[in-house]
């Protein structure tokens, strides 16, 4: 308990990522189900950081960065998907985008 | 035990304490520069030439009554004005105030990134507090802040980088000893750079000319329309920590920091006499004037126009900046 | 000690934030609880020596994207929550149980995988072995990773690091075009 | 014009559409307009003025004031130009009484419009750069203002409001050594003049502001019905001073500055260029005062006969007119009309806003020059 071992880390990492899946399968809002998917993410950089600390390796580190660059370009992307969307149909229900068109 | 956490807490408690007196006497010299700019004479009825005014200010501020509007979304209206504080004044945790580790609290090595990143957090307390007034102008004020200050800061980052290329380091100390070992302040190395920042920093403080967030003769105030008391004077305090904050960062990276200038020159070597310090609150005053006389001088943008402005002038030049540096860089 | 205080406390903010962020009502809120769990979560790479990361996500997490986020949600001011449609506590419980299975699944791997539990130390297992970690701590405060953080992504992994910038050009292209009313 | 502020019906596909109400209370509708903007981002979609919040009716109370006491009232209309309120009402009660006003008074008559139009022109400076976020300019103007309002508190003892003229010439004549106070003004104005272009005319932000907004072809500008400053800004060369010349403009020299593009900053120019004329007015004029009476021959009880008539000066927000019925009888007006530029001016923002954004509008209140009491009236 007092000795914080990278299986704390991970296991908090399985949590928050537990969290995010929550959040994408139980919310209808398709902005909120983007933002779950962030916290997948960054509960994936913990697990990738608390491991490149242990391993001593950088590797982790780099691949974070990545996932933040990844990330910035969904958010670009999803975002722009919704504007786009909201703009036609009034709504950011997830269900009433299963359609795929419109 | 001595040295880890109560030596830092010691200066943390001096150093938001002179921050925060500084900004009270920072809003009376606002309105004296203004005043003589304007040929008025300013705040004159309070003490002699109207010195207690930064006191009775805030007083007045404090003792008025903090109306939250009905329909306001309660904790986020709280929340907003704090958020834009608190980062302010967590910056200066970075900030150097002179060569020994006794004039900063530390310095990390992620200096100038951290100032960079801890900056643009500020910004939350605008849109939010824009949001949560429930209010239309306020509403189209925290759209105009969040979109500002994102293009900005891209501006600003870019051009960062290019210093960071000339100095080789992150840290605010190491880029000062850059400047003191060259023997020549980076104003001189990189003067689109300092321009670049500037205007960025400008910006970013939301200052005229680029005050569109505030704007107070088209959005009535803006983000802050629906706030008083207490409330609004934690606004107005991070603007100004801001403007410190801004200013300090554009006297380590461009001015040498706390270095007394002409070093090389004996006649002037009295000028190194001054503590260190000293000559870099002197130089931060400087630029505070400069943010000032801006102000009393130029129209506002529109809202286009400054995002034309940054997205296709500063951030080609910053770009290019970059490259023009990296090139130097590698062939010399 | 001061490291499990720290752990511990971060822990529980970070998931209770979390929860938060799936569960409040109000979208705007929603990304007030996601930009304080963004920072905690910086704080937590700080405590794992990656301080270069840790800003980075401060800068660009929570100061780039989430302000996105931000914008947008303000933009598409919803009159009516979207959840009214759906009969939520069914999608709740079925959600629930799904993330729950997903969750044993991660568990259980990691606890199976982390079988030795002690730090391997095997250095460059990844091809980093040019840039050994514990070189830093140069530093005045805290251990300097940032240059080798450059280092290993300019030459390992340059080729994917260029890959990226190339993801960013394509999404910042596709962003315009689909915001874009009138091309 | 609609009380109500329009609403988006549900049918309609445009999504971010939002409407805010600009005024009554609002830092730049100068005074008590108020615009409901519909906008699109921050595009104006469209825009209604809503007025009559200080509407005290001022033409209904004048048909029971005698003609003398409306003096008093026009006061009330333009409150930033007074004496040329005055001057338009005394002479088109001249003309209905066919009264002939001695030359003497005639000149000052001019030296005091004049002197209004630069007062008028110098609080339009002032708000309309501190509109658009220059806010020194706004403090310089002021001060050379009250110079102007100095000499009118030396010439009648009143600052604002100065019921300054009689039917049939003036109520005083003026001090000594009033004309070289007003000559000595000129000298000093002619510099500050300068001051002022100095911080706006060439500033890149000021030309970004005001260039190119608000374009209004000159057809257009006659077809809503502009006067004044907005009107010639379009290159149309309508002056009452020119056109139909009153009081002492026949005899002085001055030019009609034009617009040519039709924006907000050929507007700007036109006003700066009317500072100097006007400045070229005051000389002349003062030089050539003529000695002699102040007052016509005008009956103890004013009475004009039967009949109709409308009168219109160029006052410096365009054209000012009045327009008199008086039924012989009795001894006041049976009816009695304005025709006030600013509400007529007002007619165009509308049509000027539209398609500008937030921002550009309170440039464009601030271009075509109102003032809310004469407006409402």
């Amino acid at each position: 308990m007092l000795e914080i071992t990278p299986l704390h880390y991970s296991l908090l990492s399985a949590a928050l990522f537990m969290i995010g899946v929550i959040g994408v399968l139980v919310r209808r809002n398709v902005i909120i189900i983007f933002m779950s998917i962030e916290l997948i993410l960054n509960a994936v950089n913990i697990n990738l950081i608390a491991l490149s600390d242990q391993l001593q390796d950088l590797a982790g580190q780099v691949f974070v960065v990545f996932v933040i660059a990844v990330a910035a370009a969904e958010a670009a992307v999803g975002l722009g998907i919704i504007i786009a969307f909201y703009r036609n149909k009034e709504t950011v229900n997830i269900d009433e985008i299963q359609i795929m068109r419109w | 035990m001595m040295d880890t956490v109560v030596v830092p807490l010691l200066k943390i408690a001096v150093l938001l304490n002179a921050v925060l007196v500084a900004v009270t006497f920072l809003v009376l010299m606002e309105r004296k520069v203004i005043a003589w700019a304007q040929s008025r004479l300013g705040p004159m009825r309070v003490g002699p030439y109207g010195i207690l005014q930064a006191i009775a200010d805030p007083i007045k501020l404090i003792l008025k009554e903090d109306i939250t509007p009905a329909r306001a979304d309660k904790y986020v209206f709280t929340l907003a004005p704090i958020m834009s504080l608190v980062p302010a004044l967590v910056v200066f945790s970075v900030v150097p105030f002179g060569p020994d580790p006794f004039y900063y609290v530390s310095d990390i090595n992620v200096g100038l990134l951290f100032v960079i990143s801890v900056t643009s957090i500020g910004v939350y307390g605008i849109i939010l507090g824009g949001w949560a007034s429930n209010s239309k102008y306020p509403l189209l004020a925290s759209l105009r802040a969040s979109a500002q200050l994102i293009s900005y800061e891209i501006a600003v980052t870019m051009t960062l980088v290019s210093v960071i290329l000339t100095t080789g380091t992150l840290s605010l100390v190491g880029i000062v000893e850059a400047q003191r070992e060259g023997g020549l302040w980076f104003a001189f190395v990189q003067p689109v750079a300092l321009m670049l920042v500037f205007i960025g920093g400008l910006a970013e403080t939301n200052r005229a000319p680029f005050d569109l967030p505030e704007a107070e003769t088209e959005l009535t105030g803006g983000f802050h329309t629906e706030y008083s008391g207490m409330r609004f004077s934690l606004f107005f305090l991070a603007e100004y920590a801001n403007m410190i904050v801004i200013s300090a960062v554009v006297v380590i990276m461009f001015f040498g920091g706390w270095l007394a200038p002409f070093p090389n020159v004996p006649a002037l070597s009295f000028l190194g006499l001054v503590p260190a310090w000293i000559w870099f609150i002197g130089k931060i005053f400087l630029f505070l004037y400069v943010f000032i006389w801006i102000r009393a001088t130029l129209p506002r943008y529109r809202y286009d126009q400054l995002m034309g402005l940054g997205w296709k002038v500063l951030i080609p030049i910053a770009i290019g900046n970059l490259v023009v540096t990296g090139i130097l860089k590698v062939a010399l | 000690m001061a490291e499990a205080i720290v752990f511990w406390t971060l822990a529980v903010l970070i998931l209770g934030l979390g929860i938060m962020v799936i569960s409040a009502r109000s979208a705007v809120h929603s990304v007030l609880f996601l930009v304080v769990n963004f920072l905690l979560v910086a704080v937590l790479y700080v405590m794992l020596n990656a301080e270069f990361v840790a800003v980075i996500q401060v800068l660009v997490y929570a100061g780039g994207i989430v302000v996105l986020y931000l914008f947008v949600v303000m933009l598409v001011s919803l009159k009516k929550a979207p959840e009214r449609y759906a009969d939520p506590r069914r999608v709740a419980w079925t959600g629930t149980l799904l993330a729950g299975a997903v969750l044993l699944e991660v568990v259980a791997i990691v606890v199976a995988s982390s079988g030795g539990g002690e730090p391997a130390a095997t250095e460059g297992a990844l091809g980093a072995a040019d840039t050994p970690f514990a070189e830093c701590g140069a530093g005045p405060l805290v251990s300097c990773n940032t240059e080798q953080l450059g280092w290993v992504l300019y030459t390992s992994y340059l080729i994917p690091f260029e890959v990226a910038s190339m993801l960013l050009l394509v999404a910042m292209i596709g962003a315009i075009v689909l915001a874009k009313r009138h091309l | 014009m609609t009380l109500e502020a329009p609403r988006t019906s549900a049918t309609q596909f445009d999504t971010d559409e939002l409407v805010i109400n600009m005024g009554p209370q609002h830092p730049s509708t100068h005074g008590v307009l108020r615009v409901v903007l519909k906008l699109d981002g921050e595009r104006v979609i469209d825009a209604d003025c809503v007025i009559g919040y200080i509407h005290r009716g001022i033409e209904k109370l004048s048909e029971n004031r005698d003609w003398t006491q409306i003096i008093l009232l026009t006061d009330r209309m333009d409150y930033v130009a007074a004496a040329t309120n005055n001057l338009g009402y005394c002479q088109t009660v001249e003309k209905l009484m066919q009264i002939e006003v001695p030359r003497r008074a005639r000149y000052i008559r001019t030296v005091l419009a004049e002197l209004q139009r630069i007062a008028s022109h110098c609080l339009w400076l002032g708000t309309h750069a501190m509109d658009i976020g220059a806010m020194t300019v706004l403090l310089y103007a002021f001060r050379e203002r009250e110079f102007v309002l100095d000499l009118f508190e030396e010439f009648c003892g009143a600052r604002l409001t100065y019921n300054a003229m009689r039917i049939g010439g003036l109520p005083l004549d003026i001090p000594p050594g009033w004309d070289r106070k007003v000559l000595s003004f000129c000298d000093l104005m002619e510099g500050k003049l300068n001051d002022y272009e100095t911080l706006l005319t060439n500033n890149r932000i000021w030309l970004k502001r005001t260039r190119g907004v608000g374009v209004i072809g000159g057809d257009e500008a006659i077809g809503l019905g502009l006067c004044g400053p907005p009107l010639r800004g379009s290159g149309v060369p309508r002056d009452v001073r020119k056109d139909e010349p009153y009081a002492a403009y026949d005899e002085l020299e001055f030019n009609v500055p034009l617009g040519t593009r039709g924006d907000t900053y050929d507007r700007y120019l036109i006003r700066m260029d009317e500072f100097r004329e006007s400045i070229r007015l005051i000389r002349q004029a003062v030089e050539g005062i003529p000695e002699g009476p102040i007052m016509g021959k005008v009956p103890r009880l004013i009475k004009p006969p039967a009949g109709e008539t409308y009168h219109a000066i160029e006052s410096p927000k365009g054209e000012l007119g009045y327009f008199i019925v008086s039924d012989g009888k009795s001894t006041n007006p049976y009816r009695f009309r304005v025709r006030p530029p600013s509400f007529c001016n007002l007619q165009g923002l509308k049509r000027l806003v539209t398609g500008h954004l937030v921002a550009d509008v309170v440039a464009l209140i601030g271009t075509i020059d109102i003032v809310l009491g004469e407006v409402d009236r």
